[in-house]
């Protein structure tokens, strides 16, 4: 099944989904990026040397880890993971951000842009500016800011401007429409790195095929590991980028079953949370330049998202998923905040990783289901970045008084060093 | 919605209705060097304080207003307009409750009416019903900036049909060839913009505005506009003789959160002729 | 040459140095233990499942980077990096723990016990001992608990106990103190899982083992990538494990010059450094266990040490290296704090890494000298760990206002949290 | 060294000389049950305090005393001897202070006194230089806790010859074998470990002590003390007629750190004979 063997006359279309919305002054910008991705595309050359920087730079192909603890404790399925949290800087978001570099490169352009939530894409993005020397700005809703601070502290000093936006809720989607407010300013030398498989067309279509690396490996690693393909694949759902780029590698085989896992934030029906197909809140609509299901209201103005992970909190989703969920190829799940909590807990001290609060999501599905699944049947969950840099999130998530003390006598040492 | 009622009184004697854009445009040009787009966003500070604005807009010969219905994510907007947005849906602004008050100033203003917005108050409403409430409220047509002409196919074709313009926008960044393709869809009036960025920062307007302009001109025969950073008496007068209508944006909300309903009445009397 | 053939009767000793300077009370102790690696290291079937854990659980091989932008900066040598900051827990510290948790599978022991001062250590053994189901303790140096908080978090939510040690120095070498107290009390069911190439034998020749996977791999890779082998090969050296192991693929070839990169401190004749070879001011001593050089007075009372990096200040030195130096087989340089800083600067900002500081050491010795190098020749440099778990020590160092209102922040948080 | 000069108008004549160490305790060991050795860390809290506490011991009839010298890095000692050394170190003691007070305690003292510290004390010194002077400030042995029989050969050779006893440690772990071994090895007293662990805290004398010692003596021929752990009479009394010497080592700074000289003076009553 190719999702990008568009017909004609809808390319960038999943389905209904997807399309280009964008402000008449951006026509040529996002044309000259479409003609330039799809000739990289064709380019076999273009893509081996995006491999070969994956390889010599981030670390690539990342492994496939199985959690015998894990699952013996469950008692069904095996469990396995793809490392992605073993990338440079520290999660997939690398991969998009590598092949966008390279891009930015072809277009001739000299700086790029980004938005970043969880900070872990600013962080690729600064990363990826210094290696490539970029000038390099990245924007961030404030409430991020202050919940990713370390993320912050490293894109500064990897030389990017860290941009703190103060409009709207202030998480990630007012940081995409910041970008997108610089980049109809400075679309001549700027290239925007949207950093999921969201906004117009070609970004998902172009995210999503970087980020096929990681379904591209896990496929055959676990061919190579186990003799046979999962019978469930588990990605946590943002924007959709890790998520779609698991799942590439096993579209073509119906006997794999693909679930998404949203962040439910604080449960159905809290209208706290950033489940758009896994609930019911959510409707079809078009914003930051493309169409798909979105939390919105009936006016079509968007809702008020909550996750305790900050790169899962999105009103809006890869526009490739509503499709494949409506032609049951992916099935969408939640989980809650609470249940990350506990997820995280149990992963941590049964197999020593420590996945991202966002990747824990995946976990929690995976760790539901998993008991109902034969001892033979195969699970692989997408372990898109680590939990490093939640370290103020998960130690507040955890209550660790420990880490209150430590931050106090910090505050108290640095508030003496000004007298 | 209270504003209407209080309204009510209002003669509708100036109303102009069933005048198609263009026309107007053409027929005020014949006094008129220039005309006047003012911009405003619905239920910022609040319809009562809209009401005052456009009172004065007209008082000073305004001779189009668009009404802004708010959105969420108004990513072609600078930080003026962003925060206006904000601010006017906090507080409870609904789409009703635009057309409503469209309603009520096609009904008391003899200033040419546009929605503006962003498309996806179009789209959730369902685009037929749209046209037809904007209809319904008098309005004149619509610019939705986040819109291309490729995805407004039918929108543009059924509103067309109504005599409701749906209003292009021509770019410094657009080839001869995409003006032309956009040229062949205008309706009613152009929409130029005057320089790459977002609403609210001043635009000088020189040579290469006024190129655009002739440049825009080659590619269709309806009134254009130009608008982004326009600001002053100044600014009119360089696109005199050039552009049709002049647009002032932020500079009006601007006056107003400055000054007030004083500061609004210095901006237009200061242009007006 | 094989550091490890042992003339009779100088089983452990390199040299004048090594030996095994243990309380009777550990004697069986530590004769298993040798007894149990002799079989382990002739045994192939234990390297192929080591090198399957390192596969698979921590994404080796790790690559290897060329440094464009440094070199051409700098305007001599061609730099390249291992990057063994991709390993899970972020440093090379975990290769010696998987082994050692395998040996100790062997041993049959069900608990493990580590001295950590980076925290790296610790790190890598609380997560070891989650992923094969050993009860943990991990000593850490009071001071340095304070310095590497969120290690000693991470460590808590793996599972480990960590007990931070008030005695001495409050740092490294007191760590190894309390484990050595605990293992006489419980060497029955307790494995010492030592982090550094020190301590009695067989830890030296053991730890380098186990490291000598990087060394293994740079080479190969160094020369697909270049098909030539490196002039000059540059680690850090705390205890002097990653550099014992990297300088193990090149100990044959006589062209390539290993240099040791030690804490320079506040530098020469400040007393206050770890630079054990570098410096004049240590001489041969037995302590912890074994003979070797140490930062000590007339009297063998150890000296203070001091470093902006935790896991190198440390006063005594892996016991293969005097004697390698005495052969003229490994030259030593020190980088003081001040220099230190400077090059994390501008590595991040030039090539988008983020070497730890103890890392940076390494990185300073070779920016000093790659300049009167030729273009074709080629430096490699160990990238022993990653900078996240020094960001408060580097943002300390880099005195970073906004980091330290964000703590401040976050301080006035929780205390308001506790009204 | 100032304590020396003060106390140097002691009398020297119950100084116990020229007698070797395994001859010394067999000959006490004719009139009492058992012997007890003391544990002073030198310079802790200072010499003076070392000066008082070792006149106590002796009045309550201690036969044996370890000198600690103090060593920056003690991992085989226990939380109380870990800090006196520390603290003693912090202090300024040196070894020639330690050197120097032996000479004077043996001078003054008749019972037995040995060296305790750590090998890296010996081997900074030399070998040889450290006997040297060992012999010459009157101890009658050394215990290094840290130096096994294999590194010892030579230092224990020398000392042998010059009589002064390398004190072997038997451990519970030890091995038939290595018991053999370190038997063979032993020279003036052995010195039996009571337990794992590190000095301080508290053991308790049963079967398993008993029988430790039993097979221990199946391999020396000399006195054998034990050790680790032995806080009171009740220890003391349960190894009388198993072992020649017990040791008590932090019961007595324990002691004095609690209650001063009464303490340890109360504490050594109560184990004298
Ligand atoms: C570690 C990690 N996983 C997942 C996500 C969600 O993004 P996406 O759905 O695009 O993979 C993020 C976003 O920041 C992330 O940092
Ligand atoms: C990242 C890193 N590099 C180097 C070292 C120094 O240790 P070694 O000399 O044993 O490699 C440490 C010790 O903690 C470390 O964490």
């Amino acid at each position: 099944m190719d999702i990008f063997d568009f017909p004609s006359g809808r390319e960038g279309y999943y389905g209904d989904y997807g399309g280009v919305f964008l402000p008449e002054i951006l026509h040529g910008t996002i044309q000259e990026l479409q003609e330039c991705f799809r000739l990289c595309r064709k380019d076999e050359q273009f893509w081996s040397e995006y491999m070969e920087i994956l390889k010599n730079y981030s670390g690539r192909p990342t492994p496939i880890t199985h959690l015998p603890n894990l699952s013996k404790k469950l008692g069904g399925a095996q469990i396995y993971v793809k490392r992605d949290d073993l990338n440079h800087t520290g999660s997939h978001k690398i991969n998009n951000v590598i092949g966008q570099g390279l891009l930015c490169k072809r277009l001739g352009k000299r700086r790029v842009i980004a938005e970043t939530g969880a900070g872990q894409h600013g962080f690729a993005t600064a990363t990826m500016a210094a290696r490539f020397g970029f000038d390099c700005t990245i924007y961030m809703g404030e409430v991020d800011v202050a919940r990713q601070r370390p993320n912050v502290f490293w894109m500064q000093n990897l030389g990017a401007q860290v941009i703190a936006v103060t409009d709207g809720q202030k998480t990630l989607k007012d940081a995409i429409n910041e970008c997108m407010r610089d980049w109809v300013s400075n679309m001549g030398d700027t290239h925007y790195v949207l950093g999921t498989a969201c906004g117009p067309h070609p970004f998902p279509e172009m995210v999503s095929w970087f980020q096929s690396v990681i379904g591209r490996e896990a496929r055959d690693q676990l061919l190579e590991l186990t003799g046979r393909l999962p019978d469930r694949v588990y990605a946590c759902v943002g924007g959709g980028s890790n998520a779609i780029g698991i799942f590439q590698g096993f579209l073509d085989h119906d006997s794999v079953e693909l679930i998404g896992c949203e962040a439910g934030g604080l449960g159905v029906g809290s209208n706290l949370h950033a489940a758009r197909l896994a609930y019911k809140d959510a409707s079809v609509g078009v914003a930051q330049g493309f169409k798909t299901y979105f939390l919105q209201n009936e006016q079509g103005n968007m809702l008020k998202t909550h996750s305790v992970a900050a790169g899962l909190d999105y009103m809006g989703i890869n526009p490739i998923f509503p499709h494949l969920w409506e032609e049951g190829k992916v099935r969408f799940e939640a989980a809650t905040d609470e249940e990350v909590k506990e997820a995280l807990r149990l992963i941590m001290k049964s197999e020593g990783l420590i996945p991202a609060l966002e990747t824990a999501h995946a976990f929690v599905t995976a760790i539901k289901e998993a008991p109902q699944m034969g001892p033979t049947e195969i699970i692989l969950i997408n372990q898109s970045g680590r939990g490093d840099k939640d370290i103020f999130t998960i130690a507040e998530a955890l209550g660790d008084q420990e880490w209150k003390s430590f931050i106090n006598e910090k505050s108290d040492q640095y508030r003496r060093e000004l007298c | 919605m209270e504003v209407i009622h209080q309204r009510k009184v209002r003669p509708i004697s100036q109303r102009a209705m069933l005048v198609s854009l263009a026309d107007y445009i053409s027929e005020k040009r014949k006094t008129k060097d220039i005309l006047i787009m003012a911009h405003v966003v619905c239920g910022f500070p609040s319809f009562e304080d809209n009401m005052k604005a456009l009172d004065i807009m007209q008082s000073k010969g305004v001779d189009l207003v668009e009404l802004q219905f708010p959105f969420s994510e108004p990513s072609a907007d600078g930080p003026l307009f962003v925060q206006a947005n904000e601010e006017s849906l906090k507080s409870g602004t609904t789409v009703d409750q635009c057309f409503d008050f469209m309603k009520e100033v096609t009904s008391l203003f003899s200033f040419k009416v546009l929605m503006m917005g962003y498309y996806n108050t179009v789209f959730k409403m369902g685009e037929e019903e749209f046209l037809r409430r904007l209809a319904n409220a008098g309005g004149a047509g619509f610019i939705l900036p986040d819109l291309p002409l490729e995805e407004a196919v039918n929108l543009n074709s059924v509103a067309i049909a109504e005599d409701l313009a749906p209003i292009v926008l021509m770019t410094p960044t657009s080839s001869d060839q995409r003006l032309a393709k956009l040229g062949a869809a205008s309706y009613g009036m152009v929409y130029v913009i005057a320089r790459k960025g977002v609403t609210g920062s001043k635009t000088i307007i020189g040579d290469s505005v006024l190129k655009l302009v002739e440049r825009c001109r080659k590619h269709t025969d309806v009134p254009i506009a130009v608008g982004f950073g326009i600001s002053g008496r100044e600014d009119v007068d360089a696109l005199s003789g050039h552009a049709d209508v002049a647009v002032v944006g932020s500079a009006a909300l601007r006056a107003w959160k400055q000054s007030g309903a004083s500061g609004l009445h210095d901006l237009f009397s200061s242009l007006s002729r």
